[in-house]
């Protein structure tokens, strides 16, 4: 990954936009399994004007981006996923500052402010059955790839690649895992057995964002 | 999907128009918060109580916005709470010098939402407490959980502060009071039928016609346990068995009882449920000191009822007797 | 049958038993003839007004008994009228000096008893007047048929008259109110489903996932035709087409408005409903002078609505307006 | 059909209440269609009465015991069909007085003012889609039986055989009949091609009774 401009934050944000608003009932199906079925939905309220309003949000820099986005999913997204989701576009923002241009090191600060953010916002650890055991694996794989010497000569699209594979695994691996944190924890043992809506999400993102960056970089 | 709607994503909002249409000038909506409050609201003189939790559990919480109950609510969509956005407008456009009081349900979702725009109103200067409803025995409490459900006690927190509040109640006294509720209200639902999120369109889960889902959540969160449907009493027999030994409530004590339909069971079951309740803590000299049966706390149009038992005292059967004017009624 | 019964036959006994349990003490269960009754009633100087029809309507009509409302209920079995001895022996026990008031849904089996029961009385030199209501304009009414049937319209009736009576109205003068509110009030009723009677313990119709019946009767009856499931303002449009001509309302009219439950909608799509119509209405330069948006005469667990105009004099408002006590409540 | 005893009257009813007790729920999913389907379980309620308390009722004479019945009716069924079926036995009650043996032409006495009873207490006349459209017909081909010299010396046998096929074909041909009364009534070109409850209630009534008969008088 070689520094990104903020064309290439364009691509990663309408990408992610348009697969969420492209998998709402997917999503959603996911979420009835143990929770309420309404993760789609939700997630949706925001993503769609994410990607109708797109082209009038202040591009000045990569913080004011995020921000908007941020802003634009506490304003419209209810249940857990608004303020997980706008926190962690909230602390990206702060993470991305006034930069226009971003280093492999910087995207990996940002997705660790975002990390910590949904943490602290909404108290889960790893192991939990969240979004987080997609989202932090991946991070991890992304970051050991970026720091290997080797690993940024195209672009960053096999890095990439790859943290979409390891959190599409890991999102396949929250099957057996108990679910101690959001809705489905209230049903306990039942939770077991069925993947994480959030977790899944997570995986089918970033394979959607890799795809669209091959195209790009590739 | 057997409903009375037009675009789905619009049940909300046209729902919230409704109840407007039909309060007759006392509440007034602002659509771009899905926020409905008191038109006499705020007062100088009065906390501002607000609750924003999932729709699709009507009457609770948008139709009991009213004098005596909530003063503002801000629904977000069908079993989602609402962004954060909307609770922090809605907590600036109601607040009074006396503070404002946000009840919330024990949901993640509602917990952050409401969490993060208290933040943002105490940024402001502003002065917010919050109660957390939490009476649904069907979840395992302990302190490495989210911790229990906040269902159809609800009810009861609203109906108490609201009265206090309404009575010149200064907002540490309503925190008093509605923990004091909190922590005398238990409530165990069973689930019949699933429902249908409008936007759904399709069932949130399958179950056979011979069972019955034993500590459903009031989002069709699967609960204790899917058994065979059995008959009325023996269904009353597992909701005490469930409530009665979690405060517990004891002989001498007095309750109120509530017999809350879930959406799609009509009232005549709630009552034969209700009569077969009574009779049995009577005989366990529990003595009932009112009844409440009706719909409160529903999951759309989901079959199934739950119960709930408040313990009251002197205080708490005088805030209940107040008078409160709310969407429903019957004349 | 996703029911909380026990022995379906004893349904209505245990609903009416809790009904009398939920009182606290301000009702009266008679369990030989189905019989509900205030406490506080007869009275030497108030009518005693009288329903029975059959159950499976709840809250209509046994849940209505109460100070300024119906003084007696005796329902028959679940969408049956009740017997002939129900209508005498509990016109017997509420008789009064000032007489009793039937108030009769125009079903031919509640017409029977009641015609029946009321010749018993008669000949036991008791004085009884009879109130037929007929709301439904979904029959076509003419001299050769049995007439229109008596839906949700039949609250207003008992309304008023209720209220008419605790003031000191003589029974005259309560049919002379009654037959206003009569003559004044129409109501169309659209199923989405079926409905499942405990003793027949499965659905009293099919009808597929995307149909609905325009002008279904609350027990089921088929109505004017059975239609492609629309939207809700199309729905509404329906209703209004048929109930507004049929009086006509008129441009200047102040009306009520219900829109009633058939006891599987959730609430939340009858307040979209009534947003619809009350727009539509004022639209129209018809005034809603109050709403009404709740189940009030159900069967059993349908889903459906009905749509209820009554046109409104200063009488009739102020009738309206008055207290009422009776059985449901929010708090 | 020469004279009954109350012993024949005893069977008849005793017959006709084991019939609709046992026909509970066939005739109410008759009255289903374009009724309400609370037909076979109002009349249970008050001819299980019948069965159960038979042997307590007062037998002095056919009008004291049709009396019995007919309060039973008019106390434990609801409907429609408490009053038409309550009258239809005081009627026959009154009709019958203190006989205690009933000549065939007694028989037709008591039909006819049961028949009267029903039509002043429910208002229907032939070929409204009720009851009476089976019923009549029927006791008009008992009577020419009855009155026909060579009908009766079977002790009547052939002779309620008759009316009750003849019950069981007017049934059927009530399936094109337009419901002008009762709460099939509602529906009205809607009530065109289906059977009438009450009608095929009589009819198999009938041929329950007949069938008795046969085994003790043929
Ligand atoms: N405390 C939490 N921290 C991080 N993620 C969470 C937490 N609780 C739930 N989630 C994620 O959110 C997803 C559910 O989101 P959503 O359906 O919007 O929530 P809800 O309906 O429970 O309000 C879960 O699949 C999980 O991945
Ligand atoms: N006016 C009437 N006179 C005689 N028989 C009638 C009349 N109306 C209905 N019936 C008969 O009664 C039957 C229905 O009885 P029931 O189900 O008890 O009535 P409902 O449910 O309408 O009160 C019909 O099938 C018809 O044969
Ligand atoms: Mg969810
Ligand atoms: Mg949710
Ligand atoms: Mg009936
Ligand atoms: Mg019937």
């Amino acid at each position: 990954m070689n520094d990104q401009s903020l064309d290439d934050v364009d691509l990663v944000l309408r990408t992610m936009a348009k697969t969420i608003v492209d998998n709402t009932v997917y999503f959603a199906e996911l979420d009835s399994v143990v929770g309420d079925g309404d993760f789609g939905y939700s997630l949706r309220n925001g993503f769609e004007v994410v990607v109708s309003d797109y082209d009038t949000f202040d591009r000045s820099s990569v913080g004011t981006l995020l921000k908007k986005v941020g802003f634009v999913i506490s304003g419209k997204v209810g249940g857990v996923s608004g303020p997980i989701w706008g926190t962690a576009f909230l602390r990206a923002s702060a993470a991305a500052g006034d930069k226009t241009v971003l280093t492999g090191a910087d995207v990996i600060t940002i997705l660790r402010a975002a990390i910590t953010g949904v943490m602290q916002r909404g108290g889960a650890s790893l192991g939990e059955k969240t979004l987080l055991d997609a989202l932090v694996p991946a991070v991890d794989a992304l970051e050991a790839r970026l720091t290997d010497p080797g690993g940024v000569d195209d672009h960053g699209v096999r890095a990439l690649q790859e943290a979409a594979d390891v959190a599409t695994r890991a999102a396949e691996a929250t099957k057996p895992m108990l679910a101690l944190r959001g809705r489905a924890a209230y049903t306990g043992e039942r939770s077991i057995g069925s993947v994480d809506a959030g977790a899944t999400a997570i995986g089918v993102i970033l394979q959607s964002i890799s795809a669209a960056w091959r195209q790009k970089h590739g | 999907m057997k409903k009375f709607v037009n675009d789905p994503r619009q049940f909300v909002p046209e729902m919230l128009e409704g109840i407007t249409l039909a309060s007759d000038g006392r509440l007034k909506y602002e659509p771009k918060y899905n926020l409905i409050y008191r038109a006499d609201m705020p007062q100088e003189g009065k906390v501002s109580i607000i609750q924003g939790s999932g729709s699709g559990h009507e009457p609770a919480h948008t139709m009991i916005v009213g004098k005596g109950m909530l003063d503002a609510a801000c629904p977000g969509d069908v079993f989602a709470g609402p962004p954060v956005e909307f609770v922090y407008e809605t907590s600036k456009l109601l607040n009074s010098p006396k503070g404002v009081l946000h009840i919330v349900n024990n949901y993640t979702g509602d917990r952050l939402a409401f969490e993060q725009g208290r933040e943002m109103c105490e940024m402001d200067g502003m002065r917010v407490e919050t109660l957390l409803v939490n009476d649904d025995v069907a979840v395992k409490d302990s302190t490495w959980t989210v911790g229990r459900r906040g269902v159809a006690g609800n009810f009861f927190v609203i109906k108490a502060v609201g009265a206090a509040s309404e009575r010149g109640a200064d907002l540490d006294e309503l925190v008093r009071i509605g923990n004091k509720v909190i922590a005398n209200v238990r409530t165990l639902g069973i689930a019949l039928s699933s429902c249908t999120p409008p936007v759904k369109g399709t069932f949130l889960f399958d179950i056979a016609d011979d069972e019955m889902e034993v500590g459903i959540g009031i989002h069709g969160e699967p609960g204790r346990q899917r058994t065979k449907l059995v008959s009325a009493t023996e269904i009353v027999d597992i909701m005490l068995a469930a409530v009665v030994p979690d405060l517990p409530f004891q002989r001498g004590d007095e309750v109120a009882l509530m017999i809350n339909g879930l959406g799609g069971t009509p009232i005549g079951e709630l009552y034969v449920l209700y009569g077969i309740a009574h009779k049995k803590l009577e005989a366990d000299g529990i003595r009932v000191f009112r009844s409440y049966v009706n719909e409160y706390c529903t999951s759309l149009e989901m079959a199934g009822a739950s119960l709930t038992l408040l313990k009251v005292d002197e205080e708490l059967k005088s805030l209940l007797l107040d008078p409160a004017e709310v969407s429903i009624r019957v004349f």
